[in-house]
């Protein structure tokens, strides 16, 4: 019996690729979540009423019956018994396994500010969560995004676009701080407040105003009152390590595996966001939270359960995403230190810039025009040598010319 | 492309791309790069546009022949790719002989038309050379004949011959010597100090050869400084690129063809003023290269000659070498030029160069009396290994030089390692008519059968096979 | 497993591959002349890149272990069974350019215009990839392992016949420490 | 290519191409066949191979615009490209107005060969094709000088027109009219018959015009009927694959320049007569198919001129239409140029036609006094409603007849809606500069700017939209 | 760095090596009476090439600038620092033919069964080579550039000057003279 706790993109891959690998073996997934297995990628234009919730289906509860995945929707895991392997839900209902998979993923952080338990305030990750933003946002005049990152701005965007007036805080001087540089975030800022949204950069949320009876009616940022009665939280998440934690598994940001994905439990292993990895490029543990790598994370896993050895090679910080009309790739280290050598290519609103060091390329940041991304991307996961020019920044610059040199 | 290749070899110019690139402007470079890969049938000459049920290209892979729409076959795709380059060099070498003032005959004009015919199955390739190579040496001929270089003088090459304090005029393109001077006469009517100075043509132009400030495929960049005041474009050889940037910077162009009096080219000296004026109290960037060279001919070379014959019996001199051509985008610029001409000087060769390769060679400090000793003691004081005749339509001098050589018994040559335009492929033919041996970097030029004339043309491919070809080729003519 | 290969020692770098994968699998108008002036302007899937000599036709190599499928989090990008090409479904398609990101050989390309990724999808539902029909020289081979092992057969032939033929000259070839030159 | 298409709507041409099919000899349509697709670089014209730092190509597809190297963007080709065919049209009718026997103003020459240089950034479009235009019509005027039809006959078309018991001498390309003369003396010493036809320029060539055996895009049929026993070849419109064909069927071939006089045409007799002899017993292929045409000029044109000047009155006639070209291979022979004419001729257009268009129409039984009861009351006796006035070279005739016919206040246009070659490009040049409105199907007729001149040059994109337009621009005209 | 050598002018032929090498590196039997039964056929790395009297055994020539590495968007293909041996890690093949398409030699075998790229390796995990081992004719030789010195001085006169010129063109390093093409 393989158990898989969580059926997010990881979860889903490992049960799919264990189901491919082992017609027989029983596969059971447990998950809090009552909605199957859904891109949370599509949250924010769910919220925007760009697409609706069923689009936004990935597995539905017949494609896993026909692979004969057990499905245990709804139920919450209380705790892990290595010894005994074996779980128990919080139904009572104890299930033994020979091999345990952690794809617990992980959860928005609602940062301890006074206010912070007013209603009205929400994060952005399930799809109950989008749900109930979309009827608070139906009543509401103005809403306040706290956190500028990837689902920060696209939730404000969206917002913008069921007619809310909205305004982004950060406490970082840009928008996307970790993704971009100050020049593209530059760009994006401008198209973003093209949009409508209004940015609050550099300032932190002091304390959130509520009604007497508990709902949000502003935010307190620097010294003044910014009034709201929709509040989305989107600082960060944190990885859902406590069932791990709790069963003596080594546990640090996240759950620590090795290139196996296996955690300090022989039977028991841990992928996507809830796993701890190593980054190429720093060689430091990161909890990446990224969908490739959480799908990638799951197949390994899956494999090693299965019996067959597959090794996760370290990769780097890979985000992707369009905002406000612009697409944006960034991938590993974008700002580099005073000695690398950096190339930039910017035209228009097309503005992209590569981070070499020792002619190993250690950052790809692309805005506006993202054509042969990947091929930069992989040359940063790989860590190949390549002779390069100016051009190696030029949209145009093409896995032939890279052969070429 | 293995290693990073220099766009340019010129320390001058490099500045200037420096300078382009954080401007973002565009230049040559930048868009030979953007246009990678070039098509290879373009490149190897199997794809034929006369017509319109074309285009026609063949696959040169193919185990069977194919053959074009009309049914022309790979070599013959190639040979007539070749000729009609070499026609339209002889029709603008003859285009720049009238425009100069010569009178031409109206069978060399009838000649260069009739190979102008493109639907013509060549049957006869050596009659049309012939013709094709009279037609360019009666052209050159003429075009020395009216600004044939009487005496030898002193000018200097490179970026640095502009002036920040003075009205820079640029002329660029093969400009009629009659142009020069109307401009050079209103420029003497001026207060402000007036710099005239010359490119791609427009150098050497005139009984005084003015300052050429780069050559083919760096032709933007003396825009770049903002020094220039006024651009005045000739035939030919003007990269239209250059006017738009001129445009963009608000740098005034007046055509060539339009100065037509002194009025006219009073009026062309008001635009340049203004733009002098326009531009005073800003800094401008002229990059501090500037170079002497001596510019000399045929009427000056009898010494040299009668030194070369010395050297020649003496076997410290094998022979006289043309260096012709313009540059290409794909190479470093003058790169190539530059190694070819010190080889060969150093293996006894005198060489003779004009045009954009001759700038490169000025640029490299080649057209001045030099370091080796072994050249100082066979030519006369002060004379260059290296002479630099004038622009590449000044291929006359040389001619004339070979004639008088052939008679002393030297052997003579030409090379041309990289043709952009058609006027040096041209004078090619014309060199091969007078019993040249001539090498040029086109590979066409094997495809074309009995194209031997008196003299043989021969494709450069293998450079490092020269200098034992070269010794064959005057062995045999000994 | 029929795909396209690719000859690139027979590519010239024409780029009428380009064109004719625009104008049949991009256009509205399907002839060039037409698709010339359409607008938005339609968009190859393949792109021939590379220095003028060393051109190469790149284009989805419809890999085993697909980094894009890996990587699509909308169940867009997607594989054909029997096969074995991926394709993506647009209308399922976000715009979140993960594919783009992910995928070594940069086929994945963005369409600005209607916010959806596109790639090469070996002309699955055609009877022959328009690239491959156009191409002049047959640098594009539409076929299966087999089909493309006349190619490297001729190639081992021209080494061992140029091999062989240098060696009778006397220069005596030992293939070893092979260097692609600059050419 | 998704429909079928024929290869040709002319009976007699497929017989023959059934024919080659069956040897297995390749024609034409099997070489353009082969070609597809043809690279769209070339056929849009934006592709340029001018000098040897290209070839330059620019991506249409691209949202940005992109430069050649030398800094020409898709406009600048497209204009380039057109504008080099227009020059090389132009040479090529001065060409063959001087090998006619004209004698060409020198500026004439001089004028041809400056628009023929290739880097000269054009800057004024209407200037040049004022010139080019002036030229042409000089050209032309000129041929019909020299050959000028004087009077009407009557010959016959279509590949009928060789002769299985004569000695059939094809005399095809633009050849002189006095090598014409010399051939037709010398034939005239020979006891068998002597059947000289022409093609692709060689027909309507002297004072009486002989008969047409095909046009241009199957030119390889008549050799195929076995019949030919001399072909001399002219200028332009000789497909290489011809001569080849000829070659391997044991068919003499004879430059036509090499006829210089009465010799040199005893000789060739000589070579066709044995060539008579050796297929004598054999049986030729000759499809039988030979349609009567009337061939008549501006010097005949007085009465139908007063005639369609009545029914211009009347409202029967709505004017008089030039219908030129070559054919295109991509497109069914003769298909297009006859419905275009069937159309225009009951829509009340009086035609006039010459060239391969005008075999065409031949062909198609049209150039006869017709079965039209209308144009029948319009046009005097025996005259036919499709005026077929000699060889593409001939369009000197159209020119006089267009002149006589504005004076009498009839729009004229003229429409060439298949060009191969470029001497009807040039033509239709010519007939702008005389303020002739004129429809061709290059689409990069429409980014040349300012090509107006005194007429208009029209890209023919959609023919449905033809009617209309006509009758908006004569409409206009009023 | 050890490697395998060829000296030409001493290969009849025979095809010895490539049966060797199947069995060796590629069968499940390891003998080849077995292997022959086997399915999949086990596939050889090497092969032999040429007209008869001038036959050649092709192998991967392990190039210093190898196209086949530059090519490999996994890091499947790898090359190993000590003995410069270019392999092929098969976990991690993504079976996309690249190296396939780009070895100008040929030698990248797409094995379609096992969606898996195979090439030469030399043997490195092994006392001998295969293919050595097996030639009768020793036309086959496994050693360093000394080794072949020998054969290199019986061809001396030659072969020395091409040496010399090669490294002064900066096509560098020991006897190449690989001619490829026209050129
Ligand atoms: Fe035109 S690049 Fe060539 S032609 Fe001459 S100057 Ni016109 Fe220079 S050598
Ligand atoms: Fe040359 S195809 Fe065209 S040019 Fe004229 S005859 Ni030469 Fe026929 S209409
Ligand atoms: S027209 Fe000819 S040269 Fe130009 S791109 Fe096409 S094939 Fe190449
Ligand atoms: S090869 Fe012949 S048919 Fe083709 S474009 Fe040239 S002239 Fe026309
Ligand atoms: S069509 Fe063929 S030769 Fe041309 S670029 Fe494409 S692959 Fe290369
Ligand atoms: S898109 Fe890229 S990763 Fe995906 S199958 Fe194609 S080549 Fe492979
Ligand atoms: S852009 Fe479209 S196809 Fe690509 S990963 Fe995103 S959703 Fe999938
Ligand atoms: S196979 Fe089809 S989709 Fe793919 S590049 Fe070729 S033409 Fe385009
Ligand atoms: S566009 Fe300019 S650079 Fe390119 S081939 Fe033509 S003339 Fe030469
Ligand atoms: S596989 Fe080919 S490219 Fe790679 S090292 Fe071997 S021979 Fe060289
Ligand atoms: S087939 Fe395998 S080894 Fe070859 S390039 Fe692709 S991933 Fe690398
Ligand atoms: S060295 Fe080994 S792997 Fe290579 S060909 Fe020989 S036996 Fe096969
Ligand atoms: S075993 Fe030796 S002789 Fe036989 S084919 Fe192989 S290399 Fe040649």
């Amino acid at each position: 019996m393989y158990i898989i706790i969580g059926q997010g993109a990881a979860g889903a891959a490992a049960a799919n690729e264990l189901r491919h690998l082992n017609p027989a073996v029983p596969i059971t997934v447990v998950t809090e979540e009552v909605d199957y297995f859904y891109s949370r990628i599509d949250l924010p234009d769910i919220i925007a009423g760009k697409y609706d919730e069923s689009d936004s289906v990935l597995q539905s509860a017949e494609q896993f019956n026909s692979a004969r995945i057990t499905c245990k929707m709804g139920q919450r895991v209380v705790s892990i018994d290595p010894k005994h392997k074996d779980i128990e839900l919080a139904s009572g209902e104890r299930i033994a396994y020979n091999k345990l998979l952690l794809a617990t993923g992980s959860t928005p952080v609602i940062p301890p500010v006074e206010g912070a338990n007013a209603t009205g305030i929400h994060a952005v990750w399930t799809l109950q969560q989008a749900r109930n933003i979309i009827a608070a946002a139906n009543s509401a005049k103005s809403a306040v995004v706290v956190g500028a990152g990837l689902i920060g701005m696209k939730t404000a965007l969206a917002l913008a676009v069921r007619g809310l007036s909205v305004t982004v805080v950060e406490k970082l001087p840009r928008i996307l701080p970790r993704q971009l540089d100050e020049l593209a975030s530059g760009l994006i800022a401008t198209q973003v407040q093209e949009k409508g949204v209004k940015l609050a950069l550099g300032t932190s949320v002091e304390r959130i105003e509520q009604t007497p009876d508990g709902k949000v009616c502003g935010i307190r940022v620097d010294g003044q009152n910014l009034a709201c009665d929709l509040v989305i939280m989107a600082v960060g998440v944190r990885a859902n390590v406590e069932l791990a934690r709790t069963a003596g598994i080594n546990v640090e940001r996240g759950i620590v595996v090795n290139e196996f994905m296996q955690t300090s439990e022989e039977s028991i292993f841990a992928a996507g966001d809830v796993a701890e990895v190593v980054d190429t490029l720093s060689g430091l543990p990161v909890v990446p939270a990224i969908w490739p790598e959480a799908v990638e994370q799951g197949l390994i896993a899956a494999r090693n359960m299965a019996g067959v050895k597959a090794i996760r090679i370290d990769g780097a910080a890979l985000n992707s995403v369009e905002i406000a009309g612009m697409p944006i790739v960034s991938i590993g280290d974008i700002e580099g230190n005073a000695n690398d050598d950096v190339i930039t290519f910017h035209k228009g609103s097309c503005y992209r810039k590569v981070v070499m060091r020792d002619r190993v390329v250690r950052g790809v940041l692309c805005v506006g025009d993202i054509r042969h991304a990947g091929v930069l991307g992989n040359l940063v996961l790989r860590q190949t040598e390549v002779e390069y020019s100016e051009r190696i920044a030029q949209p145009t610059f093409s896995f032939a010319d890279f052969m070429a040199m | 492309m293995k290693e990073i290749r220099k766009k340019s070899a010129d320390a001058a110019v490099n500045k200037l791309i420096v300078k382009a690139h954080r401007s973002q402007t565009d230049l040559a470079w930048d868009r030979a790069d953007a246009m990678q890969p070039q098509c290879g049938f373009g490149r190897i000459g199997i794809c034929c546009t006369d017509c319109y049920e074309g285009p026609c290209r063949v696959n040169p892979f193919d185990e069977n022949e194919q053959y074009s729409i009309c049914g022309r076959n790979q070599q013959d795709l190639t040979a007539g790719f070749f000729l009609k380059k070499a026609v339209s060099g002889a029709a603008a070498l003859v285009n720049l002989a009238e425009e100069f003032g010569a009178v031409t005959e109206k069978v060399v004009l009838k000649s260069v038309l009739q190979n102008s015919d493109t639907m013509v199955a060549p049957t006869d390739y050596t009659k049309r050379y012939a013709e094709i190579g009279d037609t360019v040496v009666q052209a050159l001929s003429a075009i020395n004949g009216i600004k044939g270089r009487e005496q030898s003088s002193v000018t200097a090459a490179n970026l640095g011959v502009l002036q920040a304090n003075s009205i820079n005029i640029l002329l660029h393109g093969h400009i009629p010597p009659r142009v020069t001077s109307l401009l050079t006469a209103a420029a003497m009517k001026q207060s402000d100090p007036v710099n005239l100075i010359g490119m791609c043509g427009g150098e050497a132009s005139g009984s005084t050869p003015l300052p050429v400030v780069t050559n083919y495929d760096s032709q933007e960049t003396p825009l770049l400084s903002g020094a220039v005041d006024l651009l005045v474009v000739g035939d030919q050889c003007v990269m239209p690129a250059v006017i738009t940037l001129a445009g963009r910077m608000g740098v005034a162009v007046v055509g060539a063809s339009t100065l037509t009096d002194s009025e006219a080219a009073d009026q062309a000296l008001l635009k340049a003023a203004a733009g002098f004026t326009r531009r005073a109290g800003k800094v401008v960037d002229i990059p501090d290269y500037k170079i002497e060279m001596a510019v000399s001919g045929h009427a000056s070379f009898a010494p040299t000659l009668t030194a070369l014959a010395k050297g020649y019996a003496k076997g410290v001199v094998n022979g006289i070498v043309y260096l012709g051509g313009c540059g290409s985008i794909v190479n470093t610029q003058d790169a190539a030029i530059v190694k070819l001409a010190k080889n060969l000087s150093e293996d006894g060769y005198f060489v003779v160069t004009a045009g954009c390769a001759g700038v490169a060679l000025a640029k490299a400090n080649m057209c001045q009396a030099g370091a080796s000793e072994v050249w100082k003691a066979v030519l006369p004081e002060e004379v260059s290994p290296v002479l630099y005749v004038g622009s590449c339509h000044d291929a006359g001098e040389f001619l004339l030089i070979a004639r008088a050589a052939a008679d002393q018994g030297l052997p003579v040559f030409a090379i041309m390692p990289e043709i952009t335009h058609s006027k040096p492929l041209a004078t090619a033919i014309g060199f091969l008519a007078q019993g040249i041996t001539t090498y040029v970097e086109i590979s066409e030029a094997a495809y074309v059968p009995a194209i031997t004339l008196q003299g043989q043309l021969l494709p450069l491919s293998e450079w490092g096979h020269l200098p034992q070809a070269l010794a064959e080729t005057a062995a045999a003519a000994k | 497993m029929k795909r396209v290969w690719i000859d690139s020692q027979k590519c010239l770098g024409c780029k009428t591959c380009e064109l004719q994968c625009a104008v049949e699998r991009n256009s509205v108008t399907k002839t060039l002349a037409a698709a010339v002036l359409e607008m938005p302007r339609p968009v190859a899937r393949v792109g021939v890149y590379g220095p003028t000599g060393s051109s190469f036709p790149i284009q989805c190599r419809h890999c085993q272990d697909a980094a894009c499928l890996k990587a699509c989090p909308s169940g867009a990008m997607q594989r054909d069974v029997e096969t074995g090409i991926t394709f993506i479904d647009q209308s399922k398609c976000r715009a979140c350019w993960m594919c783009v990101m992910s995928c070594p050989f940069g086929v994945v390309t963005p369409l600005k215009d209607f916010k959806v990724a596109q790639k090469c999808d070996a002309c699955m539902h055609m009877e022959e990839p328009a690239c491959v029909a156009s191409c002049p020289t047959k640098a594009l081979i539409y076929g299966d392992e087999n089909d493309y092992e006349k190619v490297r057969l001729s190639r081992k032939q021209m080494l061992a016949v140029h091999v062989r033929s240098a060696a009778e000259s006397g220069i005596g070839v030992i293939g070893l420490d092979y260097v692609r030159g600059d050419d």
